[in-house]
């Protein structure tokens, strides 16, 4: 069953994306006022779900089973530092879409606005966590400070959803799923809106798969250089 | 716990009284800079009252990297650490005492720099004054965070360097409830929603350093 | 055992430090390690104050897991002169004391008493950082008195201490082993005390030669 | 003169590349100070594009604080300054070796920073190409001056925080040129003036530097 | 007369370091400081070596005066090894002393010749602050063979260093002495090497005592 949805995923997250590109690029309709901009709905809302709760959300239940006693492994500390290593990726990625996106509807790339640059404070805070991980080279004392870490920035993350509420701002305010519970969108739109979320976050998990494997193997190879560390070091005393 | 922390922020204030570098160093940097960012920004917008609270905690989170760093630096001499460890002092004493005797200085501080800010950016006195309680606040609550991330730097390479980007991102919202509510002070606002930002993070960060030091300190 | 490591290794930067370390200390008991520059004496004992991380292996030092247990606990019982076993730089020598008094809970009494017995009682208002590297080595000697540990680790005590501090060393290493706490010294010369039998072992390559 | 002071910057530049403090802690550093002091500002004016230069200069300032700390303690390990000292190396080509490998330093983060300013802070990028030169020329005088206040702070206490007491003073006609020069390349103004004395403090600070640094270095 | 001091004082904050020192050292000879921890040997060499300031008295070293003369030319003279004679903690052993080389404008070769001698050439690309207490002290040593200076200010050489090292260290006194360079070393241990004749002095309260 695992290994069936392990090997599945792939095909899947392509199959998702596919077919959201798909939709959203000639089943949907036009927006009336966004004309064809209206299309990176489907792509730019997905991915900035991905960048802030996903990723994050990973990351800082990983942290988190780190540090209590009883889960803590040093799978969980790989789990949170390639999902942060991905999550810049989806950051920048949201970054991206979303210049873009802004270049024609307000009519700059960049504004000073309130979500715009708590998502840019946030992609920071990642590389942060990276730039720390350099900096100890305990593996362990390494895996406490970045699970700490992990968890202080966490909290940017409500920050970042309600700066459109406690903030004026150019943003779009959650108009996908209001507070009321009501969903806005119709039709081929949600579908299409709706595998994009899937399609992304699938992505994410596929991506981190790829990224956690690579980072296993790593850490298999410095243990096949452990025992070649060992003999040179003992080799040292005759 | 409570003795323990008397007693770290017992020390790390007689270390600082004897070195004077809260008086001699960070103050008169801290005025300077304020001056220069008014002189930054250009006269029409300095003179302009509202850059006030803006550039008082601007300066003030450059000044609190400085004093983070040094409470650190304190524990960091070669050989201290190890033999400093070796006390198995209480990590949550030691944290709330170094984070006290931040808080302190930060509020020594804070209080001279929003003196210069009233004569010299034209902040009025009297939003000044009302703001006060929700300056120090601020205040130690960054002081608190900083005691933490600056756990985090200690003892990797260059932790000078390191604990600006650490901090930066997690004091941004401190800053900025503190500047709204200092803003809104001045214009007779309402501030309970940034008290309430604030007070959240100094609870949250004081309740994760007391939990959570111990794990960054053991190396 | 107060001491006992089963095939101990420590890593740091890809370069093994400790490539395999068996040992087993006694409580009570006097052991020397010798061996030549880079041999890891250092880093063993480091890893018995828990001040690093054991990469593979097992071991137990006074009655803390090394590989799982709490690390602070191993701390507290363990009392440690490195290299430069100095203290809070800016504090004068009987601050640094009496802090450390204080974190421990010992009165302060002691304080004065130790720092008479190392030789530094003419240099109580001195800051740390103006000692020389001589009276250094006694601040360390004196925090050690005050904290009375189980486990005493020494990076070689003898080195920068001058005669008269050899000899007091000496006396101490014969009082705290009849008082039955356990001592590991690193040291190049030999240990000159002929009050306690001293086991010696010799290090290199990062382990511990065979007898 | 001219030997050892590519050795030293050649020096200075390896540990740089070797421990990348640069890449992953100050140019983070560097780009969120710019973010957080647009933000600082209020959308209002930091949307407006005026502010770029100044706030340019004043995230530059700190980051060249961060920078000449680090350049300096290099050479402030224990033990290191006796064993250098002994070497009796030329103090003006150790000056110009270090204020070197500062300005690389200094215009890498420089102009990651302006296309940080341009990207986020709508500085326009027509003028910011023109002010290149300019902006570069500061940098060179910043790191000349401050390679050159880091040398008064060695060895004292607590380095760290009296160097930015003693450079902000000696900066800030820099930077108010600097900004200026900015400002007018923006603005398609008037240059020159601003060259010019950015370019007499560069000249004055390396004469200044060649002739006096062996005193400072000195006790 | 390499060495000529006439009552030299130095204070630092309000404590005289040295309190009144006469010293005459010959060129070629070695000279051997010992006396209590906190005597004065470290500030006095440290004041031969140009690295702290006469506050009263004169003196000259290695024709330079210290009072008036041109520190720099002093230190170029001399080769210092401290308690922590360590060079940039970042830079390889290999970097360190070719950094010193180009500096002196020696030839690179020599570099690979001294890491050899002092038995460091299994270490040469090894980040300096990762060496262990005697290696760095045997980096000092091979800087200072790079070095080859005219007065040899050396404090405690024998501290950390093992057997071999020593050894070493003795020879390579016999050789620099009857090279005609001058040595002034401090130390606690009686110095060992048997081949060069050694003068030794006292230090207490901060001058030498009388013979
Ligand atoms: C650089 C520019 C932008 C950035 C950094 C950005 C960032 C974000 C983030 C972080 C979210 C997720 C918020 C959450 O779920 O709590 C989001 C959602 C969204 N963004 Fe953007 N955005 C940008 C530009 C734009 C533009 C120009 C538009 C459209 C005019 C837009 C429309 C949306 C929409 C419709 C959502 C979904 C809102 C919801 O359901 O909550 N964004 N954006
Ligand atoms: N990254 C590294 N690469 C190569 N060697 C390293 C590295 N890190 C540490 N070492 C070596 O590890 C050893 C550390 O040994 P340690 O300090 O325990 O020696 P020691 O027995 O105490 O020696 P000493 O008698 O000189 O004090 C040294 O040989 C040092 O060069
Ligand atoms: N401000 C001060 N107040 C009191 N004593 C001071 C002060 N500054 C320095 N000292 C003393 O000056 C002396 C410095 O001596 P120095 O380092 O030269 O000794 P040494 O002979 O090298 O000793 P060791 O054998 O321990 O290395 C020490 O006794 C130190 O305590
Ligand atoms: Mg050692
Ligand atoms: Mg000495």
């Amino acid at each position: 069953m695992i290994k069936l949805s392990q090997r599945l995923l792939g095909p899947v997250t392509l199959a998702c994306l596919a077919a959201t590109f798909v939709l959203g690029l000639w089943v949907t309709p036009e927006d009336r006022t966004q004309k064809n901009l209206v299309r990176l709905l489907y792509v730019h809302p997905p991915i900035a779900w991905v960048a802030l709760y996903v990723s994050f959300g990973t990351a800082t239940i990983a942290s988190c089973l780190y540090l209590w006693r009883r889960t803590r492994s040093m799978t969980m500390d790989r789990i949170a530092y390639c999902a942060m290593e991905v999550s810049v990726v989806f950051i920048i990625l949201t970054l991206i879409t979303g210049s873009i996106w802004g270049r024609p509807t307000w009519g700059v790339w960049w504004a000073w606005d309130a979500r715009l640059t708590s998502t840019a404070i946030l992609g920071v805070f990642a590389l942060a966590y990276l730039a720390l991980r350099r900096a100890n080279d305990d593996p362990t004392l390494r895996a406490r400070r970045s699970a700490v870490f992990a968890i202080l920035t966490a909290v940017n993350v409500p920050i970042i959803h309600f700066s459109v509420v406690w903030w004026k701002t150019l943003h779009q305010g959650a108009s996908v799923l209001t507070s009321t519970g009501q969903l806005n969108v119709h039709g081929s739109m949600l579908l299409a809106m709706l595998l994009g979320f899937v399609g992304f976050t699938l992505l994410f998990f596929w991506l981190l798969r790829e990224r956690y494997r690579l980072e296993v193997k790593r850490d298999a190879r410095s243990i096949a250089t452990l025992d070649e560390a060992l003999a040179l070091r003992r080799r040292e005393g005759v | 716990m409570i003795a323990v922390a008397r007693l770290v922020a017992a020390k790390d204030l007689r270390i600082e009284a004897r070195s004077r570098v809260l008086l001699w160093q960070v103050l008169p940097f801290g005025v300077i800079a304020l001056l220069l960012s008014g002189l930054a920004l250009g006269p029409a917008q300095a003179g302009n009252s509202s850059a006030g609270p803006g550039l008082f905690y601007l300066v003030t989170l450059f000044v609190t990297l400085l004093m983070i760093n040094r409470s650190q630096s304190l524990e960091n001499a070669p050989g201290t650490r190890a033999s400093v460890a070796t006390l198995g002092l209480d990590p949550a004493g030691v944290f709330l005492g170094k984070a006290l005797a931040l808080t302190v200085e930060l509020w020594v501080t804070g209080i001279v720099l929003l003196a210069g800010s009233v004569l010299v950016l034209h902040t009025a006195l009297i939003g000044t004054v009302q703001a006060l309680p929700s300056i120090l606040v601020t205040l130690a609550t960054l002081a608190v965070a900083g005691t933490l991330y600056g756990a985090l730097t200690q003892g990797g390479d260059g932790p000078a360097t390191l604990l600006p980007v650490l901090t930066l991102p997690a004091f941004a919202p401190l800053l900025i409830a503190g500047e709204r509510s200092f803003s809104a002070a001045l214009h007779g606002g309402a501030l309970w929603e940034w008290w309430v930002i604030v007070l959240v993070a100094l609870v949250a960060y004081t309740a994760v350093g007391i939990l959570l030091y111990g794990v960054l300190e053991e190396s | 055992m107060v001491v006992r490591l089963v095939n101990a290794v420590v890593m740091s930067r890809g370069f093994a430090l400790l490539s395999g370390v068996d040992l087993e200390v006694e409580r009570g008991s006097l052991t020397v390690l010798t061996g030549a520059n880079g041999a890891g004496k250092t880093s063993l004992l480091r890893l018995l104050g828990g001040l690093d991380t054991l990469t593979s292996g097992a071991g137990h030092v006074a009655g803390v897991d090394l590989a799982q247990g709490d690390r602070r606990q191993l701390r507290r019982r363990v009392g440690w002169l490195g290299h430069e076993g100095s203290f809070y730089a800016d504090l004068s020598v009987r601050e640094n004391l009496v802090f450390a008094a204080r974190a421990l809970e010992r009165p302060v009494h002691d304080v004065d008493a130790a720092l008479e017995r190392v030789g530094l009682d003419h240099r109580v208002d001195t800051i740390t950082k103006q000692l020389s590297a001589g009276q250094r080595r006694r601040l360390g000697l004196a925090w050690l008195l005050v904290r009375r540990p189980e486990l005493w680790l020494l990076d070689e005590p003898y080195a920068s201490l001058d005669d008269a501090g050899r000899e007091f060393f000496d006396h101490l290493l014969g009082d705290v082993v009849r008082a039955g706490a356990t001592v590991v010294v690193s040291a190049h010369d030999p240990l000159r005390s002929r009050e306690v039998v001293a086991r010696t072992l010799r290090m290199s390559g990062g382990r511990i030669d065979a007898p």
